[in-house]
């Protein structure tokens, strides 16, 4: 019986395997930029509901409401690693923009380094 | 000053790879001399850690708030600690070191290569952050900052590898970057896991939560931290997109992608030594089995290579092998003496490898650097052209594949001899590994070297590329001859500080 | 101290010696089992002599001063593995290299026997390495094996210091490990008498120097001083291998029996050693280079992989069986 | 160390390389067979002229074989010992009237034996080969 | 000096053998003839007689080695096709493996 508190990790599963279903079966590169992109917001997703409290009120101690506060170190984790996911992210396209212009297609079996 | 030496080492780093950029605006000379004289200084830093290590053990340094009960307005203290002990001092001094060598030599190399200029600029700033990450990963003693660490070496090292702006070096680029971010991703999961059973963020507080209770969730976030770290290092069954990288990196850059993969290995026994050694027996077998997988795949993948450096990739893949052997039968046989003795040949065979498999990848960057070919069989006959090269080669060959008087036997001997009490089959999987090993370089020798004189244009190679690879060579004599040095002076500490997990726990505590 | 560094001198050179008359032994053996006279017995010191005198020519496009160093290398490598070797006496540098040691040096002439090929640019020879190189890498896997489960008979008997060579060829190996340990080793004996005409490039596996097909293959291009070179090494290397065969599975010493005391024990074990070294030549390379014919380099990887390994597997398992018993 | 000396030690182990094209081999066979043997001399047949002291050449000449054969001699470390086989090498044997029969060896290689005969037999060859050493020893 | 458990290595000792056998070796050397004399293509590369064209190439090196284990080499070629799919395939095998082996044993 799927709770209310434990929807996000299931949300955090689905996330996961649709885009590892991505990178396995997809041939443009794009597609597969992407599939990290959203992998990589699963796992945030994931941080960020690790450390939610019933009820609880954001983290910010100056004049804070008072009551429960939900976890502030998630956030922060969860903040380097949005920042990160972008600086991967735009690597990547820049690489997927480049090898396009030189190699022509975005078909990722028409690569040349094998064997 | 130098009490605060860890910190700097990694913020030192960090500080002039952004300021090369202006620097370099002054003059390629100056910015030259400012890179020099950084990774000098970070140099001396690591040289004092070690010092400070074999005097006072292992010790912390704690970036933020000094003692863990300061309580901030939230209740719990922001802070992030460095570990330092034997292992990691080695790691870092190893890693500092390679990146001066290698930086001299890029010197030269770089500029016949992809010209001067702007272009020097990227390819110093980068360098220099690729070493901060490679030491950041190194002394963090908190899963958090390995994260970062972990994401900024590969940043910096794909866009090394795109450095030719080739379309085999974009394509070897991208499907790093994609395995680095998986890498990174899985990693964050498993660390996210632990976080959410402790609440803690620091490998050795989490050690010590870790004793009493033993979930469920820490065995899944242990196989998801150990197989993205697995990925990092390139063990057999997800090693190819490490020949790509090293085939379409410059050269001087693919030493330090080794030393790099060296660090991924030091990240792997820290996290499988001082934090789960609960589990130690069956993580032992199962790297020393995909250890043993990576010899024969490795070894047996790089004999039919037509490309010099793809072959000396598939060469490095197998002495990941060996070191993930002699790691593995350390954790495995944790308890018992063969299992010390294993730790302490694989540690040393950290050293050797990156010596070795250094000096081949420099004097392919040569050979690239001379003839612009690196495919084996527009090659040959080099041996006319330049003798010290090939003498050079055959040091390296006979380093590499463990011919006696030379490092790799040392290091390989200890392995032997401990590795065989776990299962005889190793031993056997090894000494086959050394003679195919042995083979691939023979190949490349004959095919590149020997033969009739080489008739294209072969530029002079400069002396700072030829000084810094006989200092290669020099070490892997010096360490052949002179075994003792090495193994008492930087590997016994480090095998210590692995194998006590209680004193690396003490400290933080 | 003294007696150690006089042996340590006179060792390599009596190595070159019994060499020589092995290798005369060898081809009067084999030419009397083809029903011919056969040549008188010192006619290798003969052949030698008689490069010494010949000219030494060293081709042009030939890579120097690889070309001509890796005869030196060849024998000081092989004339080096005999110190460390227990020719019935215990090794002259016993406490100073074991097991392993040995079988990497086993390596180094082969390689310089390679390498002195690719550096002399003939087609002949180059093949001819190939071939040696392909050879070196399937012989060394089943004499892994047998170095290995011998070695690993001792550990689980409960030896210390196995690796060192005086250990094991102290220690009687054959009755360690009851009735499957012995199979066990027998079969493993059987591997590594396989493997001998292949260390030494006899007939069935001489792909590398084969006169018919490819002209002398790695000395077509050798002659003089470095092929005598080249020749010493091959006679020496022949002592060298049979010995650690004898050291690993025949360690019996004579000087028990006939209860010598003194200095005529030492003497005594060392002729039956050289005994033994005949005996174990003589059965793995002259009968088998009178029988058979040679195999193409293919087949001799596919020999040397399929059968000898699965055998020596079996042997290994066999003898892990017998000791856990 | 002069020629004479030399040829004493050389004599004690002849390595012989084949130059043959017809019927040369055949005869050379039995010779190297368990019947005449010629390794009781301490001869064996090598494949690698740098390893030859005795060059045997038998059967008939061509113009292009005879430049290889002269190539293959000069190739030989000296000193080397040059024995025409059979009356072919003599005088061009049977094939004297062809239009591209080398007539006579010696204006080609200096040849220090001739050994007569079409082909000649086993032991006419072993007698050449003898006389060779008693030539040597008696000189020296 | 260093000694395993098992056994025992000096690099040091093995170079003073190996230094006195070279002086024993280099006499024995030196009883032989050193140069040769010159002539017209005498150090020509010995090619049956005839003239090398092609200059020494070293083509298909192992030949023997690859053709024996050609069915090992053909699953070698499949795994490494190098398309990105399938990195990322072998590490989800190598995870699923990881995850099996530390939760069942």
């Amino acid at each position: 019986m799927v709770t209310m508190l434990s929807l996000p990790f299931v949300a955090v599963v689905i996330l996961v395997c649709m885009s590892l279903a991505a990178m396995l079966f997809k041939r443009n590169m794009i597609k597969i930029v992407m599939a990290v992109h959203v992998m990589g917001s699963a796992v945030n997703l994931f941080l960020i509901s690790l450390g939610y409290r019933e009820g609880g009120v954001a983290p910010i101690f100056t004049n804070s409401p008072g009551g429960v506060m939900v976890l502030p170190a998630p956030q922060a984790l969860t903040l380097t690693s949005i920042v990160i996911n972008i600086a991967v992210v735009a690597l990547m396209l820049s690489f997927a923009v480049s090898l396009y212009r030189r190699y022509g297609t975005m078909d990722t079996r028409k690569m040349r380094l094998k064997g | 000053m130098m009490e605060h030496a860890p910190a700097l080492v990694i913020a030192f780093p960090l500080f002039a790879a952004f300021a090369s950029h202006l620097i370099g605006r002054l003059g390629s000379r100056i910015r030259d001399i400012w890179v020099f004289a950084s990774l000098l200084l970070t140099w001396l830093f690591a040289v004092f850690l070690n010092l400070e290590v074999m005097q006072r053990g292992t010790y912390a340094y704690t970036l933020g708030a000094d003692i863990s009960s300061l309580a901030s307005p939230a209740g719990f203290p922001v802070r992030i600690v460095l570990v330092i002990d034997g292992m990691s001092a080695l790691i870092a001094f190893m890693a500092v070191s390679v990146t001066l060598a290698s930086f001299i030599y890029s010197r030269r190399f770089m500029e016949r290569v992809s010209g001067g200029g702007e272009s020097a600029d990227r390819y110093c700033s980068l360098v220099l952050l690729f070493l901060a990450g490679m030491l950041g990963m190194g002394l963090t003693g908190d899963f958090f900052t390995l994260f970062v660490f972990l994401e900024m070496t590969s940043i910096s090292s794909a866009s090394l590898v795109a450095f030719f702006r080739k379309g085999s070096s974009f394509e070897a680029a991208f499907k790093y970057m994609i395995i680095s971010a998986i890498n990174a991703l899985f990693l964050l999961f498993g660390i996210g896991m632990i976080y959410s059973q402790y609440g803690l963020l620091n490998m050795a507080a989490i050690a010590n939560e870790m004793v009493l209770n033993f979930s469920f969730l820490d065995k899944v976030a242990l196989s998801l931290i150990v197989s993205a770290i697995l990925l990092k290092l390139g063990s057999v069954p997800v090693h190819m997109w490490k020949v790509d990288v090293y085939q379409k990196v410059p050269s001087s850059v693919a030493v330090m992608c080794i030393t790099s993969s060296l660090v991924g290995i030091y990240v792997l026994s820290r996290i499988l030594f001082s934090v789960f050694f609960s589990m130690s027996a069956l993580t032992g077998w199962m790297i020393v089995c995909l250890g043993s997988l990576s010899i024969i795949v490795g070894v047996s993948m790089a004999l039919p290579q037509k490309d010099l450096k793809r072959m000396i990739a598939y060469a490095s893949i197998a002495e990941i092998g060996y070191v993930m052997l002699g790691i593995g039968t350390g954790l495995a046989g944790m308890s018992s003496t063969f299992g010390t003795v294993a730790l302490s040949g694989g540690v040393f065979h950290i050293i050797n490898d990156a010596l070795d498999l250094g000096l081949m990848f420099l004097i392919a960057g040569a050979v690239f650097y001379a003839t612009g070919k690196t495919g084996i069989s527009k090659l040959g006959g080099i041996a006319h052209r330049s003798a010290s090269l090939s003498v050079l080669f055959i040091i390296g060959m006979l380093a590499v594949s463990g011919i006696p008087p030379f490092n790799g036997f040392v290091s390989k001997l200890i392995m032997y001899e401990s590795v065989f009490c776990l299962n005889p089959v190793l031993s056997v999987i090894g000494i086959l590994g050394s003679i195919l090993m042995l083979s691939v370089f023979v190949k490349v020798f004959a095919s590149v070297f020997l033969g009739s004189p080489y008739k294209g244009k072969f530029r002079e190679i400069p002396l700072s590329m030829t000084a810094v690879m006989w200092i290669f060579a020099l070490l892997i004599i010096l360490l052949g001859l002179f075994p003792g040095l090495a193994l008492d002076g930087l590997v016994s500490p480090a095998v210590e500080a692995l194998l006590g997990h209680g004193i690396y726990m003490g400290v933080i505590i | 101290m003294i007696m150690k560094v006089l042996l340590a001198m006179v060792v390599p050179v009596a190595g070159i010696l019994i060499g020589l008359l092995y290798k005369g032994i060898d081809r009067i053996l084999a030419a009397r089992m083809q029903g011919r006279v056969g040549p008188p017995l010192v006619q290798p010191l003969r052949d030698v002599r008689k490069l010494l005198v010949k000219e030494n020519i060293v081709p042009d496009d030939a890579v120097g001063w690889l070309f001509s160093s890796m005869p030196f290398v060849a024998l000081v490598s092989v004339m080096a593995i005999l110190l460390y070797l227990p020719l019935g006496i215990t090794p002259v540098l016993e406490g100073y290299g074991d097991l392993i040691l040995v079988l990497y040096l086993l390596i180094i002439p082969s390689l310089a026997l390679v390498l002195g090929g690719f550096a002399s640019s003939s087609p002949y020879a180059s093949v001819g390495g190939q071939r040696e190189m392909v050879k070196m890498m399937s012989y060394e896997f089943p004499l892994a094996i047998a170095v290995i489960s011998v070695a690993w008979l001792l550990y689980s008997s409960g030896a210390e210091n196995v690796f060192s060579l005086s250990v094991i060829s102290g220690t009687h190996v054959w009755g360690l490990a009851g009735i499957p340990g012995l199979a066990g080793l027998a079969v493993i004996f059987l591997c590594m008498l396989f493997v001998i005409p292949g260390e030494l490039g006899r007939i069935p596996f001489d792909v590398s120097e084969a006169d018919s097909e490819i002209a002398g293959g790695i000395f077509a291009e050798y002659s003089g001083r470095n092929l005598a070179l080249f020749y010493l090494a091959d006679a020496v290397k022949a002592v060298a291998i049979a010995s650690l065969a004898v050291a690993l599975f025949l360690p019996y010493t004579v000087s028990g029996i006939f209860g010598l005391g003194g200095a005529a024990a030492p003497a005594a074990d060392f002729l039956f050693h050289l005994l033994k070294v005949f005996f174990v030549l003589f059965v793995s390379s002259t009968v088998v280079r009178v029988v058979t014919g040679r195999l193409a380099i293919s087949r001799v990887v596919s020999v040397y992989w399929k059968y000898p390994v699965i055998l020596s597997f079996l042997g290994l398992l066999l003898i892990m069986g017998g000791t856990l018993i | 160390m002069e020629d004479a000396k030399k040829l004493k030690r050389l004599v004690k182990s002849v390595w012989v390389f084949n130059w043959f094209n017809s019927c040369g081999f055949t005869e050379i066979l039995p010779v190297v067979g368990s019947r005449w043997d010629m390794e009781r001399f301490g001869m064996i047949p090598v494949a690698s002229p740098r390893h030859a002291d005795c060059l045997i050449i038998a059967g008939y000449q061509t113009e292009k074989s005879i430049r290889r054969a002269q190539r293959i001699y000069r190739q030989m470390p000296k000193p080397a010992v040059v024995i025409g086989l059979g009356s072919c090498s003599m005088s061009g044997g049977m094939y004297w009237d062809s239009y591209n029969t080398i007539k006579r060896l010696s204006d080609y290689i200096p040849v220090d034996l001739y050994i007569p005969g079409c082909p000649p037999r086993p032991e006419a060859i072993l007698k050449g080969i003898m006389s060779i050493f008693r030539e040597v020893e008696d000189h020296a | 000096m260093i000694s395993t458990g098992m056994g025992s290595w000096s690099p040091l000792v093995f170079l003073i053998c190996v230094a006195f056998i070279s002086v024993v070796v280099q006499i024995i050397r030196s009883l032989g003839e050193g140069g040769f004399r010159k002539e017209e293509d005498k150090a020509e590369a010995f090619f049956s007689g005839g003239r090398l064209l092609i200059k020494n190439r070293v083509m298909d090196v192992y030949w023997g080695f690859f053709d024996a284990m050609g069915r090992y080499y053909g699953w070698m070629k499949r795994m490494h096709n190098g398309i990105v799919n399938d990195y990322v395939y072998w590490f989800v095998l190598l995870v699923t493996v990881v995850i099996g082996v530390v939760i069942l044993l």
